[in-house]
């Protein structure tokens, strides 16, 4: 399972480089594997990131695959442990594996560390974030820890799902210690990125650029720094705890020493909830800059959607105990987070609804991005509906632990911050690699993607309204045709997904070069400030922030007939 | 393990979404899940039809056209905040009327206490003293279950009565439903608890009153002979059957087969480390069962729990009765 | 130190991507203090699972803490709050361009520091002594006063809080060896200390984990 | 109270910066006298034995700990305000710190909260320290036993 990143960016550096004739950019400013390995350019760091990420989405999307091969088998009545394609055993291993992976190294940094780099001091008008040597620091400490996390659950075979309960977790014999020092390394990453982007978000902005003049994207990643600062290191005092508990024995979680298994949940959810809230703010941040410039239209309503991120991130610390209705949890605190699990919905509801009135009255181009983007609005859509079902408490009893939660965080998190990932690097392309994408295959990938996505997960709802319980490898038999229907859902979406990475990879070797530095026309300053592909200090001349971040060319005033 | 399938694929009795509603007492809940359903379709189609609309209707006709500069609408935005505030509330409200409902157990309730164990259940009836594996209960009478768990959380779920709650180690958790209609329905395991957490698969069988208490008598073994009483132990109580195959072919299990061992000669391995080859008599099949990893076969994980002081001297015997009596 | 000019204010200290020392300083102070509040959560999870504690066996922890030595306690704190003291007074002479009291009391905190873990490792050998060892090692020897097996929690507990605590204790130190090659260097001044002023916020926050720490072990009978 | 604090510092620095004549014109803030920081230092050691006091006092041990905390607040805000420069900082780092010791007490209150009112329905339902439970469903004999209360609550 070893992972060979490492060599990739130095011929995807000189590649790209070669075919350019523009003077020196961040790309070929220094040559060789050593200066990108040492860069302190947030650019730069941001393509690592991109590529790191990049391989581990696709491993982990391998062990999806593994998953859905495994379910869709024939029921074997009596099965023994291993009377199926892949034993009890690998099967949990497989779903801890793709569980982890999917949630520490891919779908956490995703949007922050990747575009939140790249774009951040871009689009505030800074030479590079407050603190370089710490955001190299935190890209190394997100690599050591990868790997270290890879390997101990591939070798170590950690079989407690990426939620570490005890008192199972204490009590395995699996790599359960390792893997929570891989976790613990990673959240550092997650905190020290946090940090720095705070601090360049208050410190570090072009002069004229208010609060109110910042493209929406910088509150969402400001919202979600806030979060990862405030949240991620409860997570690291859990894991230290969990790993003393094993060592020592010392009986906080684990029932057998005196310990409660349901205080154990409440620490981890503590962190795992506003955890959801860094994965999915920075996606909203997305995609309030894809829609504004591909329907050439200002936001509807930025203060109101500028706050929603704010707000979500604060009330997103009441609501954890929606992930502990049946278990055991105490009657009154059920009746609080589900009431503020609705309070947290509604600035949800309100980004959404301020989304599709920014379409009215626009020039919408279905370029790929936008594509995404209607693709995003169609899956989050679902993925919020259904989670209205799972936040009032009795509801909750029927649906809790079942197929029904598992579609729903996939339609959240993979129809949501996926999605508005692909589609932002799909925005963001000419900029970052000064290259031209196939729009055509674009548009294809973005169409199979959402075909396989909705094949794969929506016949799993219908499983989890009828009482298929989660993480199974071995179910009744009246729910074997949706398992059927889920698995070739899931081949799919894995040929949308290798579409969009050969498109990327055809672009970057044989792509076209780009020869406009604002293909898109937007009016954020990445944009219409920086060269084709942005010097090392990214700007000639200090930008100076003049007006709002959506003022496009074609907005004309309202005719004064008391239009609204 | 079950042995008994229970009923293999028998038509899907219940709506689209749902199962059937056995038990309509604590099951008032589908009522809210509908409720909720018309709900998300009508705001679905609405955003998702305004959306395919605006995108249809405002497609960029020729490049750089004008667009109307709109920076928001606060009575568009006010009222896009409070109905949906307005219909969470009063979701949460209906919500918790029911969630209320289904916690207060009726007075005089069965009192039937459940034990999760690693991957089985157990069922002993307060009343009878009876100890069955599957939930043996008398029709429209309101059952209520004390659940504890013996080592990790597991999860007890009857999807047909709507009843989900975990099963905790360290504290009892209460269930509570009355079945208004006969049949047998799965009890399924929601929270992850190892190698077979999918075939913790045990059966609810709703019975008329008579046929109820007959069942009762049958469970409690009374007069049953050692070689019964082991037989009921060791696929029942003890689970045994979960991790030791009795059946001719020896298949391998996480632990030894034993059907034809005993009298064999087993080579084990100390706890110590030091290896020996000993007789499968009665002394060793004690000590397995009271302290199991003191000498454990070769080639097997140390993994077996203690029953020491779960099983009385009468039932010890009755199992080495059994194990015996496996042979060709 | 290099006397600067407005124009000019390029002082060898500015990174190239701030616009100005006071920029600059600004940043790591709030990096600084964000770092602060990243740690106070992670120290409030110990005392959360205290409180659980606490909450579950009140007399188990009462009688656990029957074993604890409150006047070793008491220096410690006493020997924290003296090192603050001069902790504070370094920077304030570091950014009265007084190099030499800067040394001084950067060296004075380190003592006091190191005085702090040698008391703190005497204690914990106190109680390795009677048998008191952490989670499922804890055997207590047998004239020992505390038997009661659930007291292992406590001493658990104990351990991890204690030994967090003087991790970061280590840490400090370590950042203030950094530090004092620096004052030697003479690299601190009323215009370059922001590095200085970090490692006693550090400092402080130990402090306050502390005084939080010593009353909730040591005194809540 | 930060704003008391800072209006007392003002007269009292002001009187005293201008007694120093050396104006080092380039930081952002003056420092503060030696005497104030020796003071605080004071006035902190004095709160250590009062705590120390305050463990002697015969009263109920709930009482005890909640004065020990009060006490120990005060302590955390004088060495934050004082000795890490609140006073005179940007009011922003007080508002950063200020929202860490809040998000604390949101995760001690509702945690432990959460914990006292498990048995709300049920009586039997409440946190009662059980180890491995046996067949009858009583716990193991190591561990320790479960008060037979009433069964049947409301």
């Amino acid at each position: 399972m070893e992972k060979r990143d490492m060599g990739k960016p130095v011929l995807f550096a000189d590649m790209l480089s070669s075919h350019h004739d523009t003077g020196s950019n961040y790309l070929n400013a220094k040559k060789g594997f050593l200066s990108w390995l040492f860069t302190v350019d947030h650019k730069r760091i941001g393509i690592m990131y991109f590529v790191a990420i990049s391989v581990f989405f696709l491993v982990g999307g391998f062990f999806a695959l593994l998953l859905r091969a495994e379910l869709m088998q024939e029921r074997i009545v009596n099965a023994t442990a291993n009377s199926y394609m892949i034993s009890a055993d690998h099967f949990n291993e497989a779903f801890t594996f793709h569980g982890s992976i999917m949630v520490f190294l891919v779908i956490i940094p995703s949007i922050p560390a990747t575009l939140g780099n790249f774009l951040l001091p871009l689009m505030i008008g800074a030479k590079d974030v407050a603190f370089p040597k710490l955001n190299l620091m935190s890209f190394h400490i997100y690599i050591v820890g990868a790997i270290f996390l890879v390997y101990t659950i591939a070798f170590g075979g950690l079989d407690t799902g990426w939620t570490f309960y005890t008192p199972y977790s204490t009590e395995t014999s699996t790599s359960v210690v390792a893997a929570v020092f891989g976790a613990f390394i990673l959240g550092f990453s997650s905190i020290l990125t946090g940090l720095n982007f705070i601090v360049t978000v208050h410190k570090m902005r072009a002069p004229g650029m208010t609060w109110v003049r910042m493209p929406l994207f910088v509150w969402a990643i400001y919202a979600t720094s806030v979060i990862q600062v405030l949240a991620t290191p409860v997570l690291a005092v859990t894991l230290v705890l969990v790993a003393m508990e094993r060592l020592l024995g010392i009986g906080i979680f684990d029932s057998n020493l005196g310990g409660d298994p349901v205080l154990f949940q409440n620490f981890f959810w503590f962190y795992s909830h506003p955890a959801v809230y860094i994965m999915i703010l920075p996606a909203f941040g997305v995609m309030s800059e894809l829609i504004t410039t591909h329907s050439r239209k200002s936001i509807f309503g930025y203060k109101a959607v500028a706050i929603s991120s704010i707000g979500i991130a604060v009330i997103g610390f009441f609501v954890w105990g929606h992930h502990m209705f049946t278990s055991g949890q105490s009657a009154l605190a059920t009746v609080f987070f589900s009431f503020l699990t609705y309070a947290v919905a509604v600035p949800t509801a309100i980004k959404v609804f301020s989304w599709v009135a920014t379409l009215y009255k626009g020039s919408i181009s279905f370029t790929t991005p936008m594509c995404y983007a209607f693709v995003f609005l169609f899956l989050f859509l679902i993925g919020g509906i259904t989670g209205i079902f799972l936040g009032a408490i009795s509801t909750d009893v029927h649906l809790h632990n079942t197929y029904f939660v598992v579609a729903h965080f996939h339609y959240v998190m993979m129809g949501g911050t996926l999605i508005a990932w692909i589609g932002a690097i799909y925005h963001w392309w000419p900029k970052i690699t000064g290259k031209k994408y196939s729009e055509t295959w674009g548009r294809i990938s973005s169409v199979v993607v959402f075909l396989g996505f909705n094949l794969t997960f929506f016949p799993q709802f219908i499983m989890g309204t009828r009482g298929m319980p989660r993480r199974y490898y071995d179910y009744l038999p009246e729910y074997y045709n949706f398992h059927v229907l889920s698995t070739i859902g899931s081949w799919v979406l894995a040929i949308g997904l290798f579409i969009v990475l050969f498109n990327w990879l055809h672009s970057i070797f044989f792509g076209k070069n780009e020869s406009s530095s604002n293909p898109w026309k937007a009016k954020t300053i990445e944009w219409t400030d920086t060269a084709v592909v942005p010097i090392e200090h990214n700007f000639e001349k200090q930008p100076i922030s003049t007006h709002g971040p959506y003022e496009f060319d074609e907005l004309v005033k309202p005719v004064k007939t008391g239009g609204h | 393990m079950s042995e008994t399938v229970g009923p293999d694929s028998a038509a899907w009795q219940g709506s689209f979404w749902l199962p059937q509603n056995a038990s309509p007492m604590t099951s008032g809940q589908d009522a809210l899940f509908y409720f909720i359903y018309s709900l998300s379709v009508f705001f679905f189609v609405l955003v998702v039809g305004f959306m395919v609309f605006f995108a249809w209707k405002y497609r960029k006709r020729k490049e750089g056209e004008s667009t109307v500069d709109i920076h928001g609408n606060t009575k568009l935005e006010i009222i896009w905040s409070v109905i949906p505030g307005v219909l969470f509330i009063v979701i949460f409200i209906w919500g918790f009327f029911d969630w209320i409902k289904l916690n207060v157990v009726p007075q005089g309730a069965l009192e039937v206490r459940v034990v999760g164990r690693k991957w089985d259940w157990l069922f002993i009836d307060q009343k009878t003293g009876a100890e069955t594996s599957d939930l043996i209960v008398p029709i429209n009478v309101p059952v209520r279950l004390t659940m504890s768990s013996a080592d990790v959380i597991h999860g007890f779920y009857i999807p047909d009565f709507r009843i989900n709650r975990d099963v905790l180690p360290n504290q009892y958790t209460v269930v509570w439903f009355k079945a208004e209609k006969a049949g047998s329905y799965p009890i399924l395991c929601t929270q992850y608890c190892g190698t077979k957490h999918s075939q913790m698969v045990r059966y609810v069988k709703v019975l008329p009153k008579e046929d109820y208490d007959k069942a009762m008598i049958a469970a409690q073994g009374a007069g049953l002979t050692p070689v019964e009483l082991g037989k009921k132990l060791f696929a029942g109580k003890g689970a045994c059957a979960s991790c030791h195959s009795v059946t001719p072919d020896k298949v391998r299990l996480v632990g030894p087969p034993l059907f034809g061992t005993y009298g064999e000669m087993q080579n084990v391995v100390h706890s110590g480390g030091k290896k020996e080859t000993i007789k499968f008599d009665d002394n060793y099949i004690r000590e397995s069962i009271v302290d199991p990893n003191i000498r454990v076969v070769v080639g097997y994980p140390p993994v077996m729990p203690s029953y020491q002081g779960q099983l009385n001297d009468k039932e010890l015997n009755a199992l080495i009765e059994y194990i015996k009596s496996l042979k060709k | 130190m290099s006397a600067h000019n407005h124009e000019g204010e390029h002082s060898k200290f500015l990174a190239h991507h701030f616009k100005s020392m006071s920029q600059q300083t600004a940043a790591g102070k709030l990096g600084m203090w964000i770092f602060m509040a990243q740690e106070l959560l992670f120290f409030s999870g110990l005392f959360c699972a205290y409180g659980f504690m606490r909450f579950m066996y009140p007399d188990m922890v009462t009688q656990g803490q029957s074993s604890m030595d409150w006047r070793l306690g008491g220096i410690n704190s006493v020997i924290l709050l003296v090192s603050s003291l001069t902790m504070s007074l370094c920077v304030r002479s570091a950014r009265s361009n007084n190099k030499a009291g800067t040394v001084k009391f950067l060296v004075a905190t380190m003592i006091c520091g190191l005085l702090f873990l040698v008391i703190k490792g005497s204690e914990w050998g106190m109680h390795f002594h009677e048998g008191y060892f952490p989670g499922k090692f804890f055997n207590p020897v047998a004239h020992a006063e505390i038997q009661d097996p659930l007291a292992h929690i406590f001493f658990g507990l104990y351990y991890v809080m204690t030994g967090m605590h003087g991790l970061h204790i280590v840490v400090g130190l370590g950042l203030m060896t950094w530090m004092l090659v620096r004052a030697n260097r003479g690299e601190f001044s009323s215009e370059n200390y922001v590095s200085l002023e970090n490692t006693s916020l550090f400092w402080h926050l130990v402090d306050i984990v502390w005084i939080f720490l010593y009353p909730l072990l040591y005194l809540a009978k | 109270m930060l704003k008391i604090v800072r209006n007392k510092k003002r007269q009292n620095s002001s009187e005293h910066s201008s007694g120093d004549q050396k104006h080092s014109h380039n930081n952002e803030h003056g420092l503060l006298p030696v005497r104030l920081y020796v003071g605080i230092f004071i006035v902190l050691l004095m709160m250590i034995f009062m705590n120390i006091g305050i463990s002697m006092l015969p009263i109920p041990s709930i009482w005890i700990v909640s004065l020990l905390i009060f006490v120990a607040i005060i302590q955390t805000i004088l060495v934050a305000v004082f000795y890490m420069e609140l006073i005179h900082e940007d009011k922003f780092y007080s508002f950063v710190f200020g929202s860490a010791v809040l998000f604390m007490l949101l995760f001690f209150g509702i945690t432990l909260g959460e914990i006292r009112g498990r048995d709300f329905f049920t009586a039997t339902e409440g946190v009662k320290m059980m180890r491995g439970v046996d067949q009858n469903g009583n716990f193991a004999p190591g561990g320790p036993k479960l008060e037979k209360k009433s069964e049947g609550s409301h």
